[in-house]
């Protein structure tokens, strides 16, 4: 049989991801928490994590960056906030999870599934017409999940069609998305995270494996 | 006669068309006016936060700006994504500098300028302050009598602003139920999350979150789901029959805007509320025009 | 006498060990100050309070005849009086020494090497400035009236009184609840040895009630304090009980005979748990053990007309519906306040359905149910009269939270651990304990926390998140679900339970600002009083004469409170012995010829210490009722006001010195 | 934010130059709630501007006006008078008499061209050590961005 050995030796943990982290808004009180674990035991999604929220925070202030930025965590949550507003030590989780995408994200370091691309092509759509078309959202989806998912969303795309919520071939756009992406290009002139520091390189996964 | 400018968000184009619409009937109803933002954009929702922060934060200022221009009424945004994404904007920009002056900045390309001074509200909100408990009795006309009620507030106009008080206690839902005549059920699960993106996300997830809404709400022998957000009505309302395939259970019960609900109560005909128009008619609502 | 000769200051910079000399460059700044006027001697050294500091600076005044001293250490508030002391004892008046503080205003407080030297240097040149000009005074001396008020008969009031009294003092309890014993009276053992609580603390109660030296008033409220160290005048208002507390004998034939048959009011020493008669004994062990009528039930007083049996059952006839407040005032030498805490109210934390599940109880309603005096007789029971099968013990409710408390409550967790061994005791319910870290600092606790770990009572590392009554599964149903997560095994856990203990966090008194006002003191940012330092003076406060103990201070358990009672005991008998204070001599003082008689200062000052000389015309300051506020000085037109020791020429001085 | 924005603060400290102007600043505190504060503040190794130099009296009502007119005369760039809470006071209501008295002077101040930033009175009571410290800070931001004050006297 395989077992394997993980260890974490200090070298390769990042030091300053807790910074990085807290220098985003909402991640100022990230030193505060006492690892009460409210976060993970108020949020409706938790039981779904590879990661509660409250080991999210724990091992970011330990340095965990690539096991963090590589978890799914972040993007299970579905930001209803109630983390933050129970949280004792006042800690903008929520906000906290959109830092976390952000540099994954940026680092490409986040686990291979449907929910960044949708994000992803949800930025596009509005980069393109300024709004969002939710049919031609749903058909995308639809297709990254799956022949079947698609097929078993049918009947339901053609109800709501009838009932005129679902206009198929219609997109929703704004009148000049230029005036729009103006301000956007504007925008990207910054970096696209507020005071974050230079990310710094992914170190990679240390497990060795032991065959007996 | 009170005016409003209006932030539509694109989901009450699509598939919050009912809401839209029962919101234009009841509010006109109330001698309530309604101004569309001019060529307003998308509010980012939470996708472009996750992906990036400072463009999420100036899309929605775009169009708290382009509403500034109009001078001082307040925005009146339905779908309560919506409504946390402005608020969230305007909080943001209130706590960082920084980032204010680049958004400022970038505004400023677009001959927009940002001073953080409109207000952003919720229309249950509006209805229940601007308007009033006493007011809104008055016009009540067809109480829905014996029409039991699930008050569904989902997280967005509870959490994190917490403008309709202590987030875990909310009543102002319940009080508009008894307004029209009604009788708002008790359910455990009044701010749950009810999926939010992950019914097209993680399937199996977001379903699972909705499953649990719909069977207490059931055991609540309850007539109808009342919700004030579209991606909560959609959640509630269209993965029913999905959940009755995956989990034999039978979690059928209809859902409705409380707009819907309202214009009922004073009067207005199904179809003038876009109560034709869902998934599931609610049965008891005995009035037809 | 040879300060009126030239000025010859000497100049003493602290180190403080690395406190000072860590930020600031001592040495430039000694070697600037030997460059000041008047200074003859500037020296360094690692602790200038220590004795050979001190003795440094008593040589130097002799050898060199030093006829002003400046020590720049730390803040006057700590040191001053000591380095007064030092340059006495060596022959030179105490008034001539001025401290200049260079650690909590400079070293501690700056980040700049440089700046702080600079700073230190210019707060030293203004002290010499200063010091040049000061004058030689006397203290003023005043007697100490011998006798001692205490504020509050908990556990700390008791033994502070039991102590003072025991000591030969006169000594005044003023309780505002009908009976002594304060919250340790509602509880059944207490931890870590499980000790019967009323065991030990009626004794001290009953001694208490018959001690010589004790007057003890219950029921009344202290409304005025007047004043100052060893001179205090004190308001009390007693409550009427409606009952003569001379007459009655306790017999309770009244309580039997009232019109009411049974009872049917809150009981306020059960909170509201029990029920009580219109006419009663607050509890069975209560000190004094005289009965009272709560003018809000009585039939009597609330509508006029009543048969009265009760008055027909007392043989003394002790009651008397007329009864009105009275105020009374006493005259001591100084006070000891111990009023206590109050518990937090989970109201304030919806999301454990506090007020909305009958099952949800506090740790204090927690205590009486366990009480064997209480509404169930020591057994804890739901509301439907079985036994519970599982409890949840809920750690740190309002307290290490920014929404409500952000401290530690301290005794919460052993009050806890004392809770579950009680609850399992008398029910043999599964119990769990929901805590954030464990906390059993003291002696013999970690112990206890074992004991507990091998009787079997469930421990999870998590803070509760919300307590629903929705279920998901069947064992779930009709219970209270907690949703936590186990943070040890990393899982989020629903564990559901029939009876649910709130341990809340304790709180300050509600009028604790109004306490604090009347006797001048000052509270922290969580409301507590503030003793005048935490490790030298734990059980004084800023306002000489007036002592605090116990958990009017900050949280705290039975041991700290009574160890604290002991030590302002201590405080105040100290005074008593003495039987004289030395105050200072900042009184102000009317230069009679300048005086225009123009009375604003009579106005102006808050103790009347200003009489009007009518045929001289001028205003004069009565020495001994002047506190030394200066603002009859500050406020006189023609400049005929000054303050001594504060005097406009030593401030100016001090002013342009700094600049 | 406060303690978000507290290290910011500090890193302007250290990064003034030598050459950077430093405005003076004498304050007057009451020995039982703002002197409190401030040794408070040092207990809690709280870092604020050096500028402020305190000069410690038994009440905020002894503070003669001719204290803060002399002041200025000797050259400080503002005077900070610290007291405690209304209804706090030691002495019962020498605040009260500061605060009239407060607002004549600064009034007359300000006739003589002596910007109101430039006198400030605070109630800052014994465990406020926070707000001394921000006062003390932004105090000194505002005297900087005003510069130096060169006042001959009345």
């Amino acid at each position: 049989m395989n077992v394997s050995r993980t260890v974490k030796y200090e070298e390769e943990l990042d030091a300053d991801f807790a910074n990085e982290i807290a220098a985003m808004p909402g991640g100022e009180k990230i030193w505060d928490c006492i690892q009460c674990g409210t976060c993970s035991a108020i949020c409706p999604v938790s039981v779904y994590m590879d990661k509660t929220p409250r080991r999210i925070i724990g091992m970011i202030r330990a340095g965990f960056k690539d096991e963090v930025l590589s978890s799914v965590s972040p993007w299970i949550c579905t930001s209803c906030y109630s983390c933050t507003v129970e949280c004792p030590a006042d800690i903008k989780i929520t906000d906290i999870m959109y830092s976390i995408k952000r540099m994954a994200m940026e680092q490409k370091t986040y686990r291979r599934f449907v929910i960044p691309d949708i994000e992803d092509e949800f930025v596009k759509m509005v980069w393109k017409n300024g709004r969002l078309s939710e049919a031609k959202m749903g058909m995308k989806v639809a297709r990254k999940s799956g022949l079947r998912n698609l097929i078993s969303m049918v009947p339901l795309a053609w109800k709501l069609s009838r009932r005129n919520r679902l206009k198929l071939f219609h997109t929703e756009r704004m009148a000049n998305p230029e005036q729009l992406r103006i301000v956007l290009n504007a925008m990207q002139e910054h970096p696209p995270e507020l005071h974050v520091k230079k990310p710094g390189v992914v170190p990679t996964h240390h497990h060795e494996a032991v065959t007996t | 006669m009170k005016s409003y400018l209006y932030y539509p968000g694109c989901s009450l184009k699509g598939m919050g068309g009912p809401y839209e619409q029962s919101l234009f009937s009841t509010f006109r109803k109330l001698d309530l006016k309604l101004t569309e933002i001019p060529d307003w954009n998308c509010c980012g929702a939470t996708a472009y936060l996750s992906v990036n922060g400072n463009m999420a934060i100036a899309l929605a200022a775009r169009n708290l700006a382009i509403a500034e221009k109009d001078g001082g009424r307040d925005i009146v945004a339905p779908c309560s994504g919506c409504f946390l994404s402005l608020n969230k904007a305007k909080a943001s920009l209130k706590e960082y500098p920084e980032l204010r002056a680049k958004v400022v900045d970038a505004l400023g390309r677009a001959n927009l300028q940002y001073a953080g001074t409109s207000k952003v509200r919720h229309p249950l909100e509006v209805l229940m302050n601007d308007v009033g408990p006493e007011a809104l009795k008055k016009l009540v006309t067809k109480p829905l009598k014996d029409l039991r009620v699930v008050p569904y507030y989902g997280c967005a106009i509870l959490r994190p602003y917490e403008v309709l008080g202590d987030s875990h206690t909310p009543t102002v839902l319940e009080e508009l139920i008894r307004i029209t005549g009604a009788t708002p059920v008790d359910y455990p699960y009044k701010g749950r999350c009810c999926g939010g993106m992950l019914t097209s996300g993680v399937q199996a997830v977001g379903l699972r979150l909705a499953e649990i809404l719909l069977e207490a709400a059931k055991k609540t022998e309850a007539d109808v789901i009342v919700t004030t957000c579209p991606l909560c009505h959609y959640n509630l309302e269209c993965y029913q029959d999905h959940l009755r395939k995956s989990t034999g259970k039978d979690l059928d019960i209809p859902v409705m805007y409380f707009t819907q609900m309202l214009g009922l109560a004073m009067g207005l005909g199904e179809r003038e509320v876009g109560v034709d128009r869902l998934l599931r008619r609610p049965m008891t609502v005995g009035v037809t025009a | 006498m040879s300060e009126s000769e030239k000025p010859r200051i000497g100049v003493y910079v602290c180190d403080c060990g690395l406190n000072i000399l860590g930020v600031v460059d001592v040495p430039a700044v000694i070697q600037y100050a030997s460059t000041l006027d008047n200074v003859v001697v500037s020296r360094e050294y690692k602790y200038m309070c220590s004795d050979p500091g001190q003795d440094i600076i008593k040589k130097d005044i002799k050898d060199l005849k030093l006829n002003r001293v400046i020590v720049a250490s730390c803040t006057p508030s700590l040191h001053e009086r000591t380095f007064r002391t030092t340059v006495s004892t060596a022959g030179l008046n105490q008034f001539l020494f001025h401290m200049v503080n260079i650690r909590e205003a400079v070293s501690w407080v700056t980040t700049d090497k440089k700046k702080a030297t600079e700073k230190a240097k210019t707060l030293i040149k203004a002290g010499v400035m200063r010091v040049t000009l000061q004058e030689a005074l006397e203290p003023k001396t005043e007697p100490v009236i011998p006798e001692v008020l205490v504020i509050g008969g908990g556990i700390a009031g008791i033994h502070a009184s039991l102590s003072v009294a025991s000591a030969g003092a006169k000594l005044h309890l003023v309780e505002r609840e009908p009976s002594i014993g304060g919250n340790m009276a509602r509880f059944d053992k207490t931890f870590p040895t499980l000790d019967c609580a009323s065991c030990i603390l009626t004794p001290k109660m009953t001694t208490l009630r018959v001690h010589p030296n004790i007057k003890l008033y219950s029921y009344s409220e202290v409304v005025g304090v007047e004043g100052y160290v060893g001179n205090f005048e004190v308001t009390i208002e007693k409550k009427p009980r409606y009952v003569n507390e001379d007459l009655c004998i306790g017999c309770l034939k009244c309580v039997e005979a009232c019109v009411y048959k049974d009872a049917r009011f809150p009981n306020a020493f059960d909170l509201g748990l029990a029920k009580r008669k219109p006419i009663y004994i607050p509890f069975p062990q209560a000190v004094p053990m005289r009965v009272l009528i709560d003018p809000n039930d009585c039939l009597k007083i609330k509508l006029g007309k009543c048969k009265m049996t009760c008055v027909e059952s007392c043989e003394k006839d002790a009651i008397d519906f007329d009864m009105k407040p009275e105020r009374l005032t006493v005259k001591v030498g100084s006070i000891i306040v111990t009023t206590g805490f109050k518990p937090f109210d989970p109201r304030r934390k919806p999301q454990y359905g506090y007020g909305v599940y009958p099952n949800v109880y506090t740790a204090l309603e927690a205590e009486r149910l366990l009480s064997p005096t209480g509404p169930t007789e020591g057994t804890p029971l739901l509301q439907d009269g079985t036994m519970p099968k599982s409890v949840g013990i809920i750690h740190c409710i309002g307290s290490r939270d920014e929404n409500t408390n952000v401290y530690c409550s301290k005794v919460c967790c052993m009050y806890s651990l004392k809770l579950a061994h009680l609850v399992k005791e008398r029910t043999g319910a599964e119990v769990y304990n929901f805590y954030i870290d464990m906390r059993t600092a003291g002696k013999g606790y970690e112990e206890f926390y074992k004991k507990l770990l091998e009787e079997g009572v469930k421990f999870v590392r998590g803070r509760v998140a919300e307590l629903t009554t929705a279920p998901l599964s069947n064992a779930e149903r009709g219970k209270l679900i907690l949703r936590v997560e186990d943070t040890l095994a990393g899982y989020v856990r629903r564990i559901p339970v029939d009876m649910v203990i709130l341990s809340v966090g304790l709180e300050p008194q509600n009028d604790a600002q109004e306490l604090r006002r009347m006797l001048n003191l000052s509270c922290g940012k969580d409301g507590f009083l503030i003793e005048l330092h935490p490790k030298l003076a734990p059980v004084s406060t800023a306002t000489d004469g007036i002592y605090i103990a116990g958990a009017c201070q900050g949280p705290k358990d039975i041991p700290d409170t009574v160890a604290q009672a002991g030590a302002a005991a201590a405080e105040a008998l100290a005074l008593v012995h003495k039987g004289m204070v030395e105050i200072e001599p900042y009184a102000a003082v009317t230069n009679e010829d300048l005086c225009s008689g123009c009375q604003i200062c009579v106005g102006l000052c808050p103790y009347y210490a200003i009489e009007y000389d009518a045929e001289k015309k001028v205003s004069r300051v009565k020495d001994v009722m002047c506190k030394g506020c200066g603002v009859c000085v500050a406020a006189c037109p023609s400049g005929a006001m000054d303050q001594k020791h504060f005097r406009d020429a030593f401030v100016t001085a001090e002013v342009a010195g700094v600049i | 934010m406060a303690q978000a924005l507290a290290p910011p603060v500090q890193a302007a400290q250290t990064r003034t130059k030598e050459t950077e102007y430093e405005p003076k600043i004498v304050a007057f505190f009451c020995n039982w709630c703002t002197y409190a504060a401030s040794d408070l503040a040092g207990i809690s190794r709280m870092k604020y501007a050096p500028n402020m130099k305190i000069v410690r009296i038994m009440c905020s009502g002894r503070v003669d006006p001719s204290f803060v007119v002399e002041a200025f005369r000797a050259g400080a760039d503002g005077v900070l008078i610290g007291g405690c809470n209304p209804g706090d006071c030691h002495y019962k209501e020498g605040n009260y008499k500061t605060m009239r008295r407060y607002m004549l002077l600064s009034r007359m101040l300000q006739d003589f061209g002596i910007e109101k930033e430039r006198l400030r009175l605070e109630w800052i009571c014994a465990s406020c050590a926070r707000e001394l410290q921000t006062t003390v800070d932004k105090m000194t931001a505002d005297l900087k961005r005003l510069g130096p004050l060169d006042w001959k006297g009345v």
